[in-house]
């Protein structure tokens, strides 16, 4: 199974998690980012996530990969959602098992983190005022690979 | 050289398309990014884009080859 | 629905999560602690957790009230177990949901560790060698005391 | 005056009972896990420990009613 993929229906987190066991692990971490109703001040009411799928399949796959050789786990998996998404509903979800809990916080938070940083989806938000746009985070731009 | 682009999120937006063949007499993305860039009036400095080439990311100086499928990737907003 | 409890009966981790949503956070992070079957290099083959019932309710309690006065949380709960436990079992479940990730992450784990340090149930370790022992403040089977 | 003592894990087993009821002139958790500990053998050091009265956390010089619920906590293994 893979350990990261993109998703154009809705996630099932359980059998996601249940991909993680493992009878020496002592614990998972999972993170579900969920669509909120607000960013930056302004209230939003519907996404649409678009993704480079061939890109962003193969870079998901090499972070998972690096976190399963960075933090001592059992088993690591990331879904991304694709399309129209409503408010409340899970873009992505993180999962991590590990022997001890501190590797399993620890690379939950990286995944996501790098996940954010360098898969190539884009997030367009729909706000209630009737203005839409892409999300281009400034921040340290990425090198390649 | 024929390149084939796609352009996603904010750059299909400005660009009117989602992919497009263009012959052109740029051997790098550098040059292709600054000729496309004019012609569509994309507004990101390169440093803020990165490239793919055949769907891996390579340098701003690789050397393209005919029927090379480029992407130039704006700031992602996943998560 | 009370944010800390004791359950005799497996979590239900789907209903414990569901309990988090609000169309104002952006994600949740979850912890589950799961029977492992080795401690400290020695084969475990099963658990039992001992609480005591009301004190450990009051100072659950007590522990996600702290965390949503800490930290920026739309909500927090947390189940753990009593009783017996075979490998693989959820022994307790922690759950965080936030607008941003960074007060999820940190409330998660502040909350696993303070029920760790603070909420008074004791595991008895049973081991593949038919020994047996009650865990005290660091880790060490302490058999009778 | 009259005490109820409940005992949890590893000095449930050393006393060989969960609870039990004393009449004693301890005055407070530190004379009466002296007297407890001498006639039990509990091994724990009164710092290792943390005590409760009638289910809330208290000093080791909480005065001690009749009729007082007392539960010497040893160290705890949740989680």
């Amino acid at each position: 199974m893979k350990r990261f993929a993109l998703s154009a229906a809705p996630i099932d987190a359980a059998a996601e998690k249940a991909a993680l066991e493992h009878p020496a692990a002592g614990g998972c971490v999972t993170f579900e980012g969920w669509v909120r109703n607000h960013n930056e001040a302004r209230a939003v009411t519907r996404l649409d996530y678009q993704a480079y799928g061939a890109l962003a399949e193969s870079e998901g796959a090499a972070i998972l990969d690096e976190a399963c050789r960075q933090f001592a786990l059992r088993a690591a998996r990331c879904v991304h959602r694709t399309g129209a998404l409503a408010i409340g509903d899970m873009a992505v979800w993180v999962g991590a098992s590990a022997d001890h809990r501190d590797a399993a916080f620890a690379a939950c938070r990286w995944i996501i983190d790098e996940v954010k940083r360098r898969v190539p989806i884009w997030k367009n938000e729909h706000y209630a005022d009737g203005e839409s746009g892409w999300l281009h985070p400034s921040g340290d731009p990425v090198g390649p690979a | 050289m024929k390149i084939r682009l796609l352009y996603f999120a904010s750059l299909a937006d400005r660009a009117g398309r989602t992919e497009e063949i263009r012959d052109t007499v740029a051997t790098n993305p550098r040059d292709l990014y600054a000729e496309i860039a004019r012609e569509h009036g994309f507004a990101f400095a390169p440093e803020r884009l990165r490239v793919a080439v055949n769907d891996a990311l390579v340098g701003w100086d690789h050397a393209l080859a005919d029927g090379d499928e480029v992407v130039f990737l704006p700031p992602v907003s996943g998560g």
